[in-house]
């Protein structure tokens, strides 16, 4: 991964210095070794700050809402999920493809440093695992959309995604809702999920509007089931299964549960669809588009 | 969204949809004496409910 | 055929070897009222065109035959049973059942049937047979409607707003239909219909302002992210996107936004619906009156 | 809760009508004096395309016993 670092490096610096972008989106080392941080570098000079590594997990893709009422042209590094980010966040006419440099990665997996910092301050005796949770089920390792690519293709994993949800479905109705609400009870409502998410786009989201307040900011079980599930459906057929909202939970709550039951239900109704996975026409979400033959079963 | 609540364990008796035309009064009858029938089976609904009073 | 500067100088010749054909069969209902082999409506306007065909071979060939097959004959409109039986009178040949196989035969052609008036199958030999086919949209009407942006029926043809109040009306304000394109009909009928639709746009236009209803759906541009999902959500085409010139971290950047044609907008709500930053609302029916209303009624 | 208990508990079922089909249709069982319970209670729609996911889970959570979506 060094390898990656030095080139990553070295085309940061080019597309600086040559004026094509005004900035790069990428990681640098955080704090402790088994951290690394977005980070934006805007001087070619600063560009010995990138690393690319085994520790690169958030997805940067996220980052760019943030940069949508701007016009300067942004390189960003693009792993296989950050890449369908970025389809998604084009599609969403979030960004424009002209004003991105992608330079794709082909990710092997990446590590989870919450592991790491739990390992390391004692709360768990468990030792980190070499993949992060997320990274376990992912079927697009590498990017679907990049101007340049970094390290060797990788091959994906046996396609898991829909076991848990399996298990769920196997349990009774009231097994089913005490178990979410259990799990959702430990929600403190800091709304990480929502941050971490690419689909998550909106200039203002519902769940801070107060006209109509659509669901009760309190923590209180329902209110935090409630706020999941609008949340979970609000991204179906957006949702593009990086699994940043469960890694960003602080609380560690099973968030995908629900996002890839949506997309099993996407999938038997709408015809297999997976987000995010090309610009073209046809690609654009199923429930973003209309048509005479659509089933009545999804409402 | 009817899967996806059944799902959460939400009976399926309590989320229903029906087509009924402009036209069609008796079925509109039948169809919310059936809706009621099937929920006073199911009883009343604890979940999802927010604690009130 | 008949015309004078017709093709054939109004001479009824047969067109593969152009000789006068002395024996005619007509057959009616080809393709129509049947679902199984073709359109399951009446094509309508044959009956009366057959019975008119059949007088001419009649009075224009001396000494001819002609033979009409027919499932019934449906002659609705003024005059008309008068006209068919004037071509009975003159000599046509009506003969109630379906033909189940033509066959060649020298230069002739054999019609076998069954004349189910009498109970018993028939065959004759003719020089010609005239197919009554199905009266079907033209092709590319299914493209042109989604173009213009209303519906077609079952069949293909143009939807009417109402089959009985607005017959010349479609969903989308300000296009009306007239004559074949909405259905089966003679030149009649197309004339009634085109007069009535010329009637409804000088209605239109008599006036300097346009009454629409106040339900209509309504932008936040605030909120709207331009994502275009609505767009084809909309079953009157009423929405497009503008420019919005606004101010952010002190420059100025236009971006597109969503705006509602009042006059197309038939206030239906389901771009609302669709609308994820909850951007579009419906006045009348707004998210807040509607959750408002919820809450009322499950007191 | 206190109506789970109490004997008497008929069940609270909010209908979405649309305006031009069911909500129509509830009109004309109303001029036929057709009966039919007093349970569902009718919020009308324009359309039953402008329902949103959300007012359901809002009558769930607002305590109704059922949803019924009719177009």
């Amino acid at each position: 991964m060094s390898d990656n670092t030095a080139k990553a490096r070295e085309i940061a610096k080019k597309l600086l210095q040559d004026g094509t972008v005004a900035m790069v989106l990428g990681w640098e080392k955080g704090s402790e070794p088994y951290v690394s941080a977005p980070t934006v570098v805007r001087d070619a000079a600063d560009v010995d700050r990138l690393v690319v590594d085994e520790y690169c997990i958030h997805d940067l893709a996220a980052l760019l809402p943030d940069y949508r009422d701007h016009s300067d042209k942004i390189a960003i590094f693009a792993k296989g999920c950050d890449s369908r980010g970025i389809v998604r966040l084009i599609q969403d006419r979030v960004i424009t493809r002209d004003r991105l440099y992608i330079i794709g990665i082909n990710c092997p997996g990446m590590k989870d440093p919450n592991e790491f910092i739990r390992a390391a301050s004692g709360l768990s005796k468990a030792k980190p695992a070499d993949k992060a949770a997320k990274c376990l089920h992912c079927q697009y390792p590498n990017p679907v959309i990049y101007d340049e690519i970094l390290g060797e293709a990788q091959k994906p994993g046996a396609d898991q995604r829909l076991t848990e949800v399996d298990k769920i479905e196997s349990m009774s109705a009231d097994e089913r809702y005490d178990f979410f609400i259990k799990e959702f009870s430990r929600c403190i409502r800091c709304y990480a999920c929502r941050n971490a998410c690419v689909a998550c786009n909106c200039r203002t989201c519902i769940f801070d509007e107060t006209k109509p307040q659509w669901v009760g900011r309190s923590t209180d079980p329902v209110n935090n089931l409630l706020y999941q599930i609008v949340r979970a459906m609000h991204v179906a057929g957006r949702c593009i299964e990086c699994g940043e909202c469960e890694r960003a939970c602080p609380v560690g709550i099973p968030l995908m549960l629900l996002n890839r039951k949506l997309i099993k239900d996407v999938d038997q109704l709408f015809g297999p669809y997976q987000a995010g996975l090309s610009l073209e026409d046809e690609a654009i979400p199923p429930l973003s588009r209309y048509r005479v033959d659509d089933p009545d079963e999804f409402m | 969204m009817k899967s996806f609540l059944q799902y959460l364990g939400i009976e399926p008796e309590r989320y229903q949809l029906a087509w009924i035309s402009g036209s069609e009064g008796q079925k509109f009858a039948d169809i919310m004496t059936h809706v009621v029938d099937e929920i006073k089976k199911v009883g009343p609904n604890r979940k999802l409910r927010e604690e009130h009073e | 055929m008949v015309n004078a500067s017709g093709p054939t100088g109004g001479k009824i010749k047969r067109p593969s070897d152009g000789k006068i054909p002395q024996a005619v069969a007509f057959i009616k209902c080809v393709g129509s009222r049947d679902d199984v082999k073709g359109r399951s409506y009446c094509s309508r306007a044959c009956c009366m065109y057959t019975a008119k065909h059949a007088m001419q071979v009649v009075e224009k060939i001396p000494d001819s035959d002609a033979y009409v097959f027919y499932m019934d004959v449906r002659t609705a409109g003024k005059g008309y049973e008068e006209f068919y039986q004037r071509s009975v009178n003159a000599g046509a040949q009506y003969i109630r059942g379906r033909v189940s196989k033509i066959y060649p035969h020298g230069d002739r052609l054999v019609v076998k049937s069954e004349d189910t008036l009498l109970g018993k199958p028939i065959e004759v030999e003719v020089d010609m047979v005239v197919l009554a086919t199905a009266m079907v949209p033209a092709a590319g009407s299914a493209d042109m409607a989604k173009l213009v942006g209303f519906s077609i029926d079952k069949d293909g043809f143009f939807q009417e707003a109402h089959p009985k109040l607005q017959p010349v009306e479609t969903f989308t304000g300000g296009v009306y239909l007239a004559g074949s394109c909405q259905g089966p009909k003679d030149i009649p009928d197309t004339v009634a219909q085109a007069s009535a639709a010329a009637v409804k746009v000088a209605a239109l236009f008599s006036k300097d302002k346009l009454a629409t209803e106040p339900m209509i759906a309504q932008v936040d541009e605030t909120k709207c992210t331009g994502c275009e999902f609505c767009i084809p959500i909309c079953p009157y085409q009423a929405i497009s996107m503008k420019p919005l010139k606004t101010r952010v971290h002190s420059h100025t950047v236009e971006r597109q936004v969503a705006t509602v044609n009042k006059g197309l907008c038939q206030g239906c709500g389901a771009c609302v619906a669709a609308c994820r930053p909850c951007a579009l609302n419906l006045n009348g029916f707004t998210n807040d009156q509607i959750v408002s209303e919820v809450d009322a009624l499950c007191l | 809760m206190s109506v789970e208990t109490s004997k008497g508990w008929e069940p609270k079922i909010v209908a979405f009508a649309c305006n031009w089909c069911s909500y129509a249709g509830g009109d004309l069982a109303g001029l036929n004096r057709l009966q039919y319970p007093s349970n569902v209670r009718i919020i009308r729609v324009p359309c039953s395309g402008r329902i949103d996911p959300q007012f359901v889970l809002r009558a769930f959570m607002m305590g109704a016993d059922g949803v019924l979506v009719s177009g």
